[in-house]
């Protein structure tokens, strides 16, 4: 259909409206918006090399030639800065979609095969969330070492089953819905039902649910960083750069605040969105709790 | 009641054993040989092959397993492989540590979280809700170790009112530990409660929206009697939960935060004994994690049920 | 002149959106004395509930007074303070909910809730409050009031907590009630209990009431007048008999047509069109769109005014005189197949069906042939298990023990993904609720266009043409089917459903308690379309439904279940005409006529108990038993029944025989 | 955080085989012009008051630290306070009395004579004899120790140790060695009471200026003065231990005056600056302390190859390294790991040349090479190090990803495990002691695994030399062989800072080990 739909053009219109929704879910929109385009942009915008030493400039205040300082080895924090917002970008996306695939699938398929494999996938479910966050991420990163694929196996093992949890509960609010049972009456396959009928009614908590975990693999990511089992220097991690720098907090804040910075407004922004999206869309957003 | 109690119990048992097989399955998937590093790089291959036995590493994985469960079942955690002696004296002093940390972050949180909590709720899009949402979400979006980081550059360096660190070891006395217990227990407790309140807020502004709570208002009851008696009871019932949740949150929590005030409880012994790899130690502590989670759910379960006469009933039924 | 106990003048009541204001309710004025009843009737999204919220001074959120004021014993309820409405809310004027289910505080005790109440406005407390709260619960008639007073609202049926909410209501001993759908949602015999209720509180009590309802049957059984209700305006006001009997207005009078009723058989006559969604602005009529006596300067100037008609009665028309005086509606019959050509599409032997392996079974021991071409109905309460026998026809829960055959020869055991494709093809449901059984997330399109793909009924390029054609072939437009669900109406919805059934050419459909959701104005319109496209498409219908007026106008036959058991089978004129099984007959008794019989107006006296479904079928006997007036001890709680046979269709399964059945 | 050190087996032991011959130089006194402003306070000297308790911040070993000196696992904070050896390295790196007061050689070296102190009591008040000192030596060897010195002295024939009389100790060896008593100058060889093996890990029970109140491991301790120490009673009353595992915890604990003294806590720059801030705290430099290095490991590909060895020393600017890594707070080494102010010392250097080196390894065939460099958070000056080393040899066509390691378990599962590294030594042994430890082809410490007989033959070749010129002669040849061959790596000689109190003075720090006699509290 060459033309956009009625119905299409109301989706649209309604994407617009969660949008604008409110004030606050602008501001969250916007600020994740501004890290995208200054994470996409970061070549052009960064004045320096964020990995390239300056040993002539070391722990610099912030002046005219470098916004925001510099480091230890004399690095350009603004660009660190800058540059470091890819790479929190890139993990927690890839981090944040492995978690909701695979915490999508088991949710979907536990919500609608019940039985012997429901109650095997909400024990394991349970266990797994009964261990410590901190100590089931140690022991996976350990495990398997560090990197951005075992960032996202970890990530992915220490929150997929909250999410799965979560999605679980709202398909089986929606499969004993009449369109569903038409469905498997009418002999449609489990993917089929659950792609075609299911999934579309829980897209909204599933939305919310991405942007809920989104902001919280940012932390993670940056806990990690920060611990040692992240990103290697000299990447220019936030949660790297804040450990890096923390030491001298007193003597050269602008090192670990811009980092800080820029972790809180991605992170906010998240936060409001996933609040927005929750409000426009009427999900409620706790209701996972905190995992 | 007792019934639903026990299956409940029964349920938080399995969740218990499951967790207690990955846990020892993945640490038991480790890479390096646990023997040469307790040794050191110059050991012996005899001194080795001895210390394997010792530990019982050339037996089968599942005999390994069962003997480390049905010791475990009697309170017998096995030795530490790094100080050799037994885990359970291990982690006593230590879980007493962490606990004073804990339920001091758990009352300030909580306190904290129901009045700012029912106060955004209540005042709904107004000042002092914008003014607690807004807090609890700075909250929620500052990793913990920046937040007690600041703390204690603030209130340890900058401004001394607390200790910065804590010098004592796990064996320190209540007494010692009860002024390094405020920064820790404060950092906790903000992450704690921006959850809680914005859950909280939620709740509340759900249930005044409630048919009933409108019902009791066409009665002519007063204000404050509507909120208290009527909405807050079915307010706080899904707060129950994520209470709870955040609970067992803090056991993961304090792992960061006691590595910065170098508290001497169970968060410090956790990294200690992964990058010791002292197996017996972390199997112990992910053991204890997962009881407390358990035993947290179940008691939120049973609060909720107290709570709410609907689950109690069905409860009996 | 004396102040009347409520006073509405010209109230309006309006939401701003958009920089406009949309009225909600407009210019509306009643008045009501001590002791009067006033039904306020209309369909959904007409702005009654709003209407009756405004009576205690509450607002939906974003509205506002723009005009008019409420006036309860002279206090003008939306320029008083917060402590005077207080204490007129509830001690004045007080509110039976919708859903007591809901209204009702769930962490409470129903007594507390109580006492919380009689504390507050008749200064009672102590055993002073318990006494006077077990003596209400008396009062509306509930079991074990003392008892009472400690259980929480979940503990109780859904009949005991509208109760419950009605003695909640008087026990700030108010002069005005207002009730608002006080019986949607409960069981038919119930439901004539609470209102028989109502009625007698009313004697008892001397309360004045409103009663907010979209069913004209539960009007016409409580109210002494009536207000109907339409796009915000009441179009026509008057005693109720005389409004029912010779209605002023079209849209009225149309209501009225489109009721089914159980001693009219045929089918009802629909009412096109949809009224116009809450708050939209119309130039003239708002109910010009549909009005077959329309004239053009009905679309002009303001929307006109409610005038007298004859001394007790206004109506909102100009052409009310006219109408008056049109002759009734047709109901046309339609046309029966002839049983003796008929050969049996679905058997059913001694079915049993299970939710629970070791529990009670929710069906059991039923024999039923649906027979090619027919409409069979299938009726009963809530918990009757006729959705079960139905879905397990659809492959979608076995049965633990007995034989389903299709055809013949096609074992419908087995469940939907045993079932080859034609099989499934074949039989095909239709659901109750409309909300819930498209897809919202998908054209509607895409709902119809499926059965087509998945059954390979049309080639690729087809599939547009053939949902064309069905979206015609349901009175849809076919550029409806470019929306989504939520664009569309409930009956536009329940078309869709329609649609996509027929798409499979199935030669049974399911079609479960289709029309309950509907206003009955769209329901109307629905049966008919049923009707015409059973005939049209030459399929079987098993039509599931609680309603015994909705059963009368188009099935053929009817079974009657009770607790998962068949009591009573046979053509639908025999049914009704009994000799009847006790349960058809007490279910019968409940069915709310706007326009009952002469004979029947004052037959059902005050006296019928509040009677609830039971859950649970007793362990031996007849499964009526503890509610049948006839139950024979040692006998009906001992032995099955067995079956009795009128005449060639009706077969009646009860201890008594013919003749006492008829007697009794 | 991090860095609780453990694995079983401690770094740190492995690090301070000798004591530094530098002490606290108060003021500042960098060596090559740092642009970024130099540390201008430090440890004061003069007068101390009577008494006090100081309070030390340590790192903790492991969990599992000891008191016992010859294991691997020593708290060894607190070995200098509580034990003394038979001798010690002296300020000038030359062997001193401690409890031996004479030592002497046979004709040939391989045995050693020792005349041990008179009068000096354990704190249990038990006579030191010789006995005791027998015992040590052989606890040291005992295998169910596992002391780290004991490959060192595995020339020591247990058998032959005598105890002629109560104050004299013979000891004899299975090879000649001209300067046996530097070995036992070693921490690991401080004396315990005979027969005490199995409770000196916890009894701590010593002849030193301090006697042992309390000890957790990993946790807090105390020690309280000796008032019968040989040497006379210490200034202080007592020395408080605290195990804090995070560097920053230390770190905060100085600024929060909850501590005195950052043991064993080399400050990076980004560090001293903070701890320079604090009201009450200040840092002390000690030049050309620590010898930072990247050992090649020549058993793994690519460092079999020599010419890529060659290649990496030659693709880097030390200078530069220096600047950025150290802020130039210390002296270029040139890849030679023995100081420049030691006797023996030859001054070689290769001048970087990446064109040569992008050269050398074209021949090697590992044009354009890719290698991982690991890392730690052991030590704040690590990856600094690591990341001034990777930028400087990008210039040679090398690329490093860096890989950050725990540091917990980066001596156990990095260190000599992986080609390429971050690590560093204390300065301070003897020129005979680091060649034969760094690249003797028996050493343990031999971090290269570097095998290589010419090596071995010109160590050997130097012991059994007595003429000083030649010996000499051979030393420069021995370092100029290193340079162009070994596979260390040796950027620069770092300067240690490290955070003290104002409050404290005569801080002398040597290696692991402080003067604990005369340390004090500002009068």
């Amino acid at each position: 259909m060459m033309t956009l739909s009625g119905a299409g053009r109301r989706r649209w219109g309604a994407v617009a409206g969660v949008l604008t929704g409110s004030r606050s879910t602008l501001i969250g929109f916007v600020l994740v918006g501004a890290h995208l385009v200054l994470a996409l942009a970061a070549p052009v915008l960064a004045p320096y090399s964020p990995i390239v030493n300056n040993g002539a400039l070391p722990i610099d205040a912030p002046s005219l030639a470098h916004w925001a300082g510099t480091d230890q080895l004399g690095r350009d924090v603004l660009s660190r800065t800058l540059y470091g917002g890819r790479l929190a970008l890139t993990d927690t996306a890839l981090a944040t979609i492995g978690v909701i695939i695979v915490g999508t699938a088991v949710g979907c398929l536990a919500a609608y095969w019940r039985g012997w494999f429901d109650e095997v996938v909400m024990r394991i479910v349970d266990a797994v969330l009964s261990v410590p966050t901190i100590l089931a991420l140690l022991v996976v990163v350990t495990v398997a070492g560090s990197g951005t694929w075992v960032l996202m196996l970890a990530v992915t093992t220490v929150y997929a089953p909250a999410v799965a949890r979560v999605v679980r509960a709202a398909a089986l609010e929606v499969i004993p819905l009449d369109y569903v049972t038409a469905a498997r009456a009418r002999g449609e396959r489990a993917f089929a039902v659950l792609s075609r009928e299911v999934l579309p009614n829980i897209l909204d908590v599933v939305l919310v649910e991405t942007a809920m975990r989104a902001s919280w693999v940012v932390l993670l990511i940056s806990s990690l960083s920060f611990l040692g089992f992240g990103a290697d220097p000299p990447s220019p991690d936030w949660g790297l750069m804040v450990a890096e720098n923390r030491s001298m907090l007193a003597v050269a804040p602008w090192a670990s605040l811009a980092p800080i910075i820029a972790l809180a407004t991605l992170v906010i922004g998240l936060n409001l969105a996933a609040d927005g999206l929750a409000k426009s869309l009427g999900v409620d957003r706790m209701r996972g709790g905190v995992a | 009641m007792i019934r639903y109690v026990l299956r409940r119990l029964a349920l938080a048992v399995l969740t218990v054993w499951l967790a207690s097989l990955g846990i020892f399955l993945a640490v038991h998937a480790l890479p390096g040989d646990v023997a040469t590093q307790i040794l050191g790089r110059d050991a012996t291959p005899q001194a080795v092959a001895a210390m394997r036995t010792e530990l019982g590493l050339n037996e089968p994985l599942w005999q390994r397993y069962g003997d480390w469960l049905s010791g475990a079942l009697h309170g017998d955690f096995g030795t530490s492989l790094v100080t050799h002696q037994p885990v359970a004296d291990e982690l006593t002093l230590r879980l007493r540590n962490t606990l004073l940390i804990a339920a001091l972050a758990i009352v300030l949180g909580i306190v904290l979280a129901l009045v700012c909590g029912v106060v955004a709720g209540l005042t709904r899009d107004r000042w002092p809700d914008m003014l607690i949402s807004t807090l609890s979400l700075a909250g929620m979006s500052m990793p913990e170790f920046v937040i007690a980081t600041l703390l204690a550059l603030a209130f340890a360096v900058a401004i001394p009112i607390f200790p910065a660190v804590v010098t004592a070891g796990p064996d320190a006395t209540v007494a010692e530990l009860l002024p390094a217990l405020w920064l820790p227990a404060c950092a906790l407790s903000v992450v704690m409660a921006a959850y809680i309140i914005r859950m909280l807020r939620t709740s509340v502004i759900d249930t005044m929206a409630s048919e009933f709570v409108a019902t009791a208002r066409l009665r002519g009851l007063a204000p404050a009697r509507v909120v208290l008696r009527h909405a807050l009871p079915s307010a706080l019932l899904p707060t129950v939960n994520v209470v709870a949740m955040n609970i067992a949150w803090l056991l993961g929590g304090v792992v960061v935060v006691e590595s910065v005030f170098n508290y001497p409880g169970l968060g410090v012994l956790t990294v200690d004994a992964v990058h010791n790899r002292d197996l017996p130690v972390l199997q112990a502590i992910a053991l204890l994690g997962a009881a407390t989670y358990a035993l947290l759910n179940l008691a939120a379960d049973v609060v909720a049920m107290l709570l709410n006469p609907r689950l109690r009933r069905r409860a009996v039924a | 002149m004396t102040t009347p106990l409520l006073a509405v003048d010209d109230l309006s009541i309006s939401f701003g959106a958009n920089g406009r204001t949309h009225h909600i309710v407009s210019n509306v004025s009643l008045r009501l004395g001590a002791g009067q009843t006033l039904g306020i009737v209309g369909e959904s999204g007409c702005g009654k509930s709003t209407l009756a919220g405004a009576l205690l001074g509450r607002l939906p959120g974003g509205t506002e007074v723009n005009d008019g004021r409420v006036s309860v014993a002279g206090h003008d309820l939306f320029r008083s303070s917060a402590r005077q409405l207080r204490a007129l809310r509830g001690g004045t004027v007080a509110l039976v909910p919708q859903n007591a289910g809901h209204a009702l505080t769930p962490t409470m005790r129903v007594g507390r809730q109580m006492r919380e109440v009689l504390t507050l406005h008749r200064d009672l407390s102590g055993t002073a409050a318990d006494e006077e709260a077990a003596r209400l619960f008396a009062q509306v008639r509930m079991p074990q009031p003392e008892m009472l007073l400690t259980r929480y609202p979940h503990e109780l049926s859904g009949g005991q907590q509208q109760r419950v909410g009605i003695a909640l209501a008087l026990a700030g001993a108010p002069r005005l009630l207002v009730l608002d759908e006080p019986t949607t949602g409960l069981d038919v015999v119930t439901q004539a209990g609470v209102l028989d209720l109502l009625a007698t509180l009313r004697a008892e009590l001397g309360l004045a009431m409103i009663l907010v309802s979209h069913d004209l049957g539960v009007i016409a059984s409580t109210c002494d007048r009536v207000a109907v209700m339409y796009a915000g305006r009441i179009v026509e006001t008057g005693p109720t008999t005389r409004l029912y009997d010779a209605p002023g207005h079209p849209y009225t009078r149309a209501l009225l047509a489109s009721v089914p009723s159980i001693a009219e058989p045929g089918l009802p006559a629909d009412l096109p069109g949809s009224p116009p969604k809450p708050g939209g602005t119309v130039t003239g009529c708002a109910f010009a769109e549909r009005c077959p006596v329309v004239q053009a300067q009905c679309r002009t100037g303001d929307a006109p005014p409610l005038r007298a008609i004859d001394d007790d009665t206004r109506a909102a028309c100009l052409r009310a005189e006219e109408v008056r005086d049109l002759p009734p509606e047709r109901r046309p019959v339609h046309l029966r197949p002839e049983y003796a050509e008929q050969s049996t599409l679905v058997s059913l032997r001694g079915v049993e069906i299970r939710y629970r392996s070791g529990g009670p079974p929710t069906v059991a021991d039923l024999d039923l042939d649906i027979r090619r071409g027919e409409t069979l109905a299938l009726v009963g309460e809530s918990g009757s298990g006729k959705s079960t026998v139905a879905w397990t026809i659809a492959g979608l829960r076995a049965p633990s023990a007995g034989t389903v055959t299709f055809a013949g020869t096609d074992d419908l055991t087995r469940l939907v993904g045993a079932r080859p494709a034609s099989l499934r093809r074949r039989i095909q449901t239709v659901f109750q609720n409309a909300d819930t059984a498209l897809n919202p997330r998908r054209l509607v399109r895409e709902a119809v266009g499926r059965p087509l793909r998945l059954f390979r009924l049309a080639g690729r390029n087809d599939v547009a043409a053939r949902t064309d054609a069905l979206f015609t072939d349901v009175g849809l437009d076919p550029s409806y089917q470019h929306r989504l669900p939520a664009q569309l109406s409930g009956g536009q919805r329940q078309r869709v459903g329609i649609a996509r059934a027929l798409a499979a050419e199935p030669d049974l459909v399911l079609a479960d308690e289709v029309v309950s959701a509907l206003d009955v104005s769209v329901q109307a319109a629905v049966l008919r379309l049923l009707d015409r496209v059973r005939t049209e498409h030459d399929s079987t219908y098993l039509f599931i439904s609680h309603d015994l007026a909705v059963v009368r106008s188009i099935a053929d036959r009817v079974a009657v279940l009770y607790l998962g058991r068949l009591c009573e089978i046979g053509d639908v004129a025999d049914v009704f005409a009994g000799p009847s099984h006790p349960y058809t007959r007490l279910l019968l008794g409940s069915v709310l006529d706007p326009r009952p019989p002469a004979s029947d107006m004052d037959g059902h006296a005050a006296s019928r108990p509040v009677e609830e479904p039971e859950s649970a079928p007793p362990a031996a006997g007849c499964p009526f038993q503890r509610r049948c007036p006839h139950a024979i001890e040692g006998l009906c709680d001992t032995a099955t029944p067995p079956w009795r046979q009128t005449d060639t269709t009706h077969r009646i399964r009860c201890h008594l025989d013919l003749e006492d059945l008829a007697r009794a | 955080m991090t860095s609780i050190s453990g694995g079983g087996i401690s770094r740190r032991t492995l690090l301070g085989a000798g004591g530094a011959a530098a002490l606290a130089l108060g003021l500042g006194a960098c060596s090559s012009g740092n642009s970024a402003g130099s540390f201008s306070s430090g440890a004061a000297s003069g007068p101390a008051r009577k008494g006090g308790v100081l309070r030390i911040a340590r790192p903790p070993a492991s969990s599992g630290e000891l008191l016992d000196p010859a294991s691997s696992l020593s708290a060894y904070e607190y070995l200098g306070a509580l034990y003394n050896r038979l001798v010690r390295r002296g300020a000038s790196g030359e062997t001193v009395a401690d409890l031996a007061t004479q030592w002497e050689p046979n004709a040939d070296a391989t045995q050693w004579t020792f005349r041990l102190r008179q009068g000096v009591t354990f704190h249990n008040g038990k006579p030191f004899t010789s006995a005791d000192a027998a015992y040590t030596i052989k606890h040291i060897l005992d295998p169910d120790t596992a002391s780290p010195q004991a490959g060192v002295l595995s020339i020591v024939d247990p058998a032959s140790i005598t105890t002629p009389d109560d104050h004299t100790l013979v000891v004899g060896l299975k090879t000649p060695h001209a300067e046996f008593p530097t070995l036992l100058t070693h921490y690991n060889c401080y004396v315990i009471p005979d027969g005490s093996a199995a409770s000196i890990g916890r009894t701590g029970i010593g002849t030193g200026p301090f006697a042992l109140k309390s000890f957790t491991p990993a946790a807090q301790g105390e020690v309280t003065a000796n008032p019968d120490y040989f040497g006379g009673r210490p200034t202080l009353d007592g020395i408080v231990f605290s195990a804090i595992a995070d560097v920053q915890a230390r770190v905060n604990a100085l600024l929060a005056k909850q501590v005195d003294v950052l043991a064993q806590t080399p400050l990076d720059h980004a560090n001293a600056k903070a701890v320079q801030a604090g009201a009450d705290a200040t840092v002390t430099e000690i030049e050309n302390a620590q010898i930072n290095v990247l050992p090649m490991l020549t058993t793994a590909a690519p460092f079999t190859d020599v010419r890529v060895r060659q290649a990496f020393k030659l693709a880097y600017d030390p200078a530069s390294v220096l600047t950025v890594a150290a802020q130039n707070y210390g002296t270029v080494a040139h890849d030679n790991p023995v100081v420049p102010d030691d006797p023996y010392y030859a001054d070689y250097a290769v001048e970087s040349d990446p064109d040569k080196a992008r050269w050398l390894l074209k021949q090697a065939g590992a044009e354009n090479l890719r290698l991982d460099l690991y890392t730690s958070n052991y030590q704040s000056g690590f990856t600094p190090l690591a990341l001034a080393f990777k930028a400087s040899v990008a210039r040679a066509g090398i690329t490093l990803d860096i890989k950050n390691a725990p540091s917990d378990s980066y001596y156990t599962k990095v260190w000599m495990k992986r080609p390429l590294c971050v690590s560093y030594w204390y300065t301070g042994r003897g020129i005979d002691q680091l060649l034969n430890e760094y690249f003797g082809s028996g050493s343990s410490y031999n971090e290269t695994a570097w095998k290589d007989s010419t090596m071995d033959n010109m160590l050997g070749a130097v012991r059994r030399e007595v003429d000083e010129a030649k010996r000499k002669q051979l030393y420069q040849d021995a370092q100029k062989y290193v340079v162009d061959n070994s596979g260390l790596l040796v950027p620069f000689f770092g300067s240690r800072l490290t955070g003290l109190s104002k409050q404290v003075v005569n801080y002398a720090e040597d290696g692991f080990e402080f003067d604990y006699q005369n340390i004090g509290l500002k009068a």
